[in-house]
């Protein structure tokens, strides 16, 4: 449960993050923690009290001994997208800083169109 | 600050939504549905010890060749992004100290073994093409981070992700050839725990592994050249 | 050796790959390799002639079988499009020849080749869909390879293709969700038995997309532009291709897919046609008269080739939906030969501004010596346009008139009459402005085009002067594919028709022989009995002044202002001021959303979450009250 | 689980929400950096514990070392102080 709990917590913390923060580096931080957090909440929704890791070896064979695998493979996709995603958020900040010479999102007002 | 209580409110109210919905799946409570299946026939289908590589690979196949794409197409935003502004700005990275040069020769190879370790033992053991591909590049970080004049050669990196790639998509065509469904299993399962197993999951993961290897430490080389890219973008 | 439907279609695209990879070896290589790709689909097709496949499946989607299949309309049309395609290929490769992306050009064309195939062979409603659009992107990207304003027409082409697109989509996923099947058969079967408001819903949509796509009178707006500012060769594919794709997938699915018994049954007949098929007659009509005047007062030369193009598609569509088999055969003979005669013009045209490097007709002129065989090819094309013997287009429109006289309906044959006068009155500026009159002094060096630039006009103008004279050897292709259709297939002969109910006999050959021997007697009288001088253009005077070289005096500059004068005030009343007027309140209101987007990235942040924050009320609420 | 597991991961997932609000709310961003580095090799530790060995991987190596590695350069690039509100 409290995996759950602290998930949603990483959550809430990572869309506060996301609202509140003028930075720019501060406001990746947060979608890098709604990222973690949820998926902290995949990989526990798939655990199973007392199973082992979804993978066989010689003294584990019974499969109805182990946690779901589709969850983590899930996970493993999104931790990867996820880190390409980031790798794309800064260098756009990186670029952007370059252009304006701020990291504060209030100064940097080019969105509109 | 009422701004702040606002959104405060706003947050708890989504995190009470996902929390009633989470309300229905107990944790820690067997509730594996398609799991079940893949627990069941990972081994006498595939031929992989790692249930979760088998996912992935075997029975998500396309899936991962997606993530690989929106892998390759992330390292092309950065680079585009990096090549399109002007690289005026020249800042000197600090210089590393001794224990760190040192440190990096040594790790360096290790580095790359454990990497290559990671992704040939993908389907037997934790781990897989995105872990080690993803510890190769760590390795070339170290080593960016170490030696100021340290610069890929992006044309053999690029030749590297290309054939990883490539590996992806023509084990998929040989499938669709051969088996008639597009990553269709062309190769023998082998027995269980041998490195030579799980039909077309280790030249997969090789290939996945030397492409997200060869793309992280390219976007790493991206974001880390600022003095040392004037030639490479000079080209561009 | 024996081919499958689904290996005709890839050929070409095969070969475009290939040539695309052999563009690295050098340009021959290229054009050799493709030009093997387009000519190897008429062997393949050879073997499907006279036969009828209904189901060579190739590909499950949503556990349904895709089909291809083969009729004896769709082989009729292969085999003019590979046709088509050959030569604008030819005619590509000089067009494109100092172009940098000339080897993108002939990979997007491989793909149009492979997807018209794709559209013709469809025997499922997904399938053509997924052809048909694939088309129209190519199209779109070809466009843009075009003239200075062809940004705009890109523009202009891809709204309608998609308004088509959605159009249709929302018609397949319709019927796919009723009838549970992609097929032919399957739709036609469940239509059969639907509600009416169903029948009438999903035909609307779905001809709404054909129409936008054959440039039919309200739907038209995209078209002149496009055709005139698109690359020459490309102008060539969409009148006579694209054009004709969506005329066949109207044929298709008017009388093959819903039915003319369908219609009868659940809405009244007015002369003779369902009401439907009726309010058709009457757009297509409409499409002649405002195509056939817009076109005479066009001041560009590929303008008015456009605007023609209009109004010889309504010349179609008219001839289709009278529903009977004189009107049916008549509209498939004049697919067939608008495709070949508005070829020639786009081609002869093309020539023209290869040569020339200009489309505005004032300032051409007195080509005639330099350019003789793009002349030539130009006077056959321009005949068979206004529908005179012995060329193609006269059979046609001979047997829609007849069609409309059997039927009893005096207005449209009155419309479709002037529409044909109307018509010789466009081409004869054409030619005039371009090729008769005083040479400009700029064009002293202009030389004929290339002789392989000469080729496709020259194919195409014997074929039209064959299909002229001998109207048996297209109708051949045309009563099979009526029969198809379930039509009685009219009676024809090698020279002509016979007498037959509704349709006078006709004998091209000897009214050929007539009208050739009344050529022959004018020119004996006129070189043999007072004897003619021949003088230069300017031995001369002009309002009593000697003529020069460098002075203008033929006007080409608003050829037919009288005519202009006339229809102006109609004019005025142009279908594309609604359009313009419904973009401005668009953009009007667009103006007025766009507030919301400050330019701050909190604005934007903060919707976000309100927006979540709204839908998590909604499920605590909703969990709460259930 | 064992009860000494359960209280290590809850320790590891209190340490990680500490790390997590102090990662966005100290005002030098390499030391957000840092901290939020702490908080993604924390995370891939309770991976670990729920039985995801793989996940635990790729969330070392790419959560924790590369993105880290990312932050610290576009950190390095633009200025270190957080200096609004």
């Amino acid at each position: 449960m409290i995996f759950y709990i602290s998930a949603l917590l990483i959550i809430g913390i990572g869309i506060y993050a996301l609202i509140i923060k003028k930075n720019l580096i501060k406001i990746i931080i947060g979608l890098d923690l709604i990222e973690t957090g949820i998926n902290l909440l995949i990989v526990s929704i798939g655990y199973v009290n007392g199973k082992t890791a979804p993978i066989f070896s010689k003294d584990v064979m019974n499969a109805s001994l182990m946690v779901d695998p589709v969850p983590q493979a899930l996970t493993l996709t999104s931790i990867v997208i996820g880190a390409s995603e980031l790798a794309l958020a800064a260098a756009f900040v990186v670029l952007l800083y370059r252009k304006y010479g701020t990291l504060d999102i209030r100064k940097i007002r080019s969105l509109r169109w | 600050m009422i701004r702040k209580i606002v959104y405060g409110v706003f947050i708890l109210i989504i995190i009470a939504a996902i929390a009633i919905f989470m309300s229905n799946y107990k944790f820690g409570v067997d509730k594996m549905d398609v799991g079940k299946y893949y627990l069941d026939n990972t081994v006498p289908q595939t031929g992989a010890a790692n249930v979760v590589t088998s996912v992935t690979l075997f029975y998500r196949g396309f899936d991962t060749l997606g993530e690989v794409t929106v892998l390759f197409t992330a390292a092309l935003g950065v680079a585009v992004l990096y090549f399109m502004g002007e690289n005026k700005r020249k800042q000197k990275l600090q210089e590393s100290n001794f224990v760190t040069k040192i440190g990096t020769r040594v790790v360096f190879p290790f580095i790359l073994l454990t990497g290559a370790y990671i992704f040939m033992h993908g389907h037997l053991t934790p781990g897989g093409g995105f872990q080690g591909g993803a510890l190769i590049a760590t390795g070339f970080l170290l080593l960016y981070l170490a030696y100021e004049e340290t610069s890929i050669d992006r044309k053999k990196f690029y030749l590297v992700e290309g054939l990883g790639g490539l590996t992806y998509v023509i084990i998929g065509l040989l499938g669709f050839f051969m088996k008639g469904s597009f990553l269709a299993n062309v190769l023998p399962n082998g027995t269980l725990f041998d490195l030579l197993s799980g039909g077309i999951m280790l030249p997969i993961y090789i290939g996945v592994g030397l492409k997200v290897g060869s793309e992280l430490s390219n976007i790493i080389d991206d974001l880390m050249c600022e003095v040392k890219c004037e030639e490479a973008g000079g080209e561009e | 050796m024996n081919f499958s439907l689904l290996m005709i279609l890839l050929t070409p695209i095969f070969g475009g790959l290939l040539a695309y990879a052999g563009s690295a070896l050098h340009k021959a290589v290229r054009n050799i390799f493709f030009l093997i790709f387009l000519i190897l689909p008429f062997f393949e097709l050879y073997q499907y002639a006279n036969k009828t496949i209904d189901n060579f499946y190739y590909l499950t989607v949503l556990g349904q079988s895709l089909s291809l299949g083969i009729n004896a309309l769709s082989f009729m049309l292969s085999l003019l499009f590979s046709l088509i395609f050959l030569l604008a290929y030819i005619f590509l490769l000089f067009e494109f020849d100092k172009s940098e992306d000339s080897d993108l050009a002939i990979l997007e064309f491989s793909f149009l080749e492979g997807a018209v195939f794709g559209v013709l062979f469809a025997r499922d409603i997904l399938s053509f869909f997924i052809f048909f659009e694939i088309i129209a992107l190519i199209i779109f990207f070809l466009i843009g390879k075009g003239y200075e304003e062809s940004h705009n027409a890109q523009l202009k082409y891809i709204t309608w293709a998609l308004i088509g697109a959605n159009s249709m989509l929302a018609a397949v996923v319709f019927l796919f969700f009723k009838a549970g099947s992609f097929g032919y058969a399957e739709i036609s079967g469940y239509l059969s038995t639907a509600p009416t408001p169903i029948v009438l819903i999903t035909f609307v949509l779905f001809v709404i997309g054909f129409l936008i796509e054959a440039s039919i009178m309200p739907l038209h707006v995209w078209a002149p532009i496009t055709y005139a500012e698109a690359p020459d060769s490309v102008s060539v594919l969409l009148s006579s291709v694209v054009k004709k794709v969506g005329l066949y997938l109207f044929t298709i699915f008017v009388f093959s897919i819903f039915g003319l018994n369908l219609f009868s049954k659940i809405m009244p007949r007015v002369f003779e046609a369902p009401l439907i098929m009726y309010v058709l007659q009457w757009i297509g009509a409409l499409t002649i008269i405002i195509g056939t005047f817009v076109a005479i007062v066009q001041e560009d030369a590929k303008k008015i080739l456009a605007w023609s193009s209009i109004a010889q598609s309504g010349y179609i569509l008219l001839g289709l939906s009278l529903g009977t088999p004189l009107g049916v055969a008549g509209g498939l003979l004049h697919i067939v030969n608008h495709s070949i005669f508005k070829g020639i013009l786009f081609f002869v045209v093309g020539g023209v501004i290869y040569r020339t490097g200009t489309k505005n007709l004032s300032e051409l002129g007195g080509l005639i010596k330099k350019m003789p065989i793009s002349f030539i090819s130009m006077l056959l094309a321009i005949i068979a346009t206004a529908g005179i013997p012995p060329l193609n287009g006269f059979v046609s429109k001979y047997l829609i008139y007849e069609a409309l006289i059997q039927n009893k309906e005096p207005l449209l044959l009155t419309i479709a009459l002037l529409g044909g006068t109307g018509s010789f009155m466009y081409v004869y500026r054409l030619i005039h402005s371009i090729f008769l009159g005083q040479l400009p002094k700029k064009y002293e060096g202009v030389k004929e085009v290339p002789i392989l630039m000469q080729v496709p006009m020259l194919v195409l103008s014997l074929l039209a002067l064959l299909f002229g004279v001998l109207p048996g050897i297209p109708m051949y292709f045309v009563s099979k594919a009526e029969a198809f259709l379930g039509f009685d297939p009219i009676k024809y002969t090698l020279t002509g028709f016979p007498e037959q109910p509704g349709l006078h006999a006709l004998n091209v050959p000897i009214i050929s022989a007539a009208l050739m021997g009344g050529f022959v007697v004018a020119a004996l009288i006129f070189y043999l009995l007072p004897k003619t001088r021949s003088v230069h253009q300017l031995d001369n005077y002009y309002a009593g002044e000697i003529l020069t070289e460098d002075v203008k005096y033929n006007y080409s500059f608003g050829f037919y202002s009288f005519f202009d004068d006339i229809i102006k005030p109609f004019n005025e009343w142009s279908i594309d001021r609604i359009y313009e007027n419904f973009v401005g309140f668009v953009k009007t209101v667009g103006d007025y959303i766009r507030r919301i987007y400050t330019g701050n990235l909190e604005t934007y942040v903060s919707l976000g979450i309100i927006i979540l924050t709204i839908f998590s009320l909604i499920y605590i609420i909703g969990g709460v009250l259930w | 689980m064992n009860i000494y597991i359960l209280i290590f991961s809850y320790l590891l997932l209190v340490l990680t929400i500490i790390l997590s609000i102090l990662a966005i709310h100290v005002k030098d961003l390499l030391a957000a950096v840092i901290f939020m580095g702490g908080g993604s090799l924390l995370v891939s530790l309770v991976f670990l514990l729920l039985q995801a060995p793989d996940v635990a991987m790729s969330e070392a190596a790419i959560g924790a070392a590369l993105t880290m590695a990312i932050y610290i350069v576009a950190v390095k690039k633009t200025e270190r102080e957080d200096n609004d509100d």
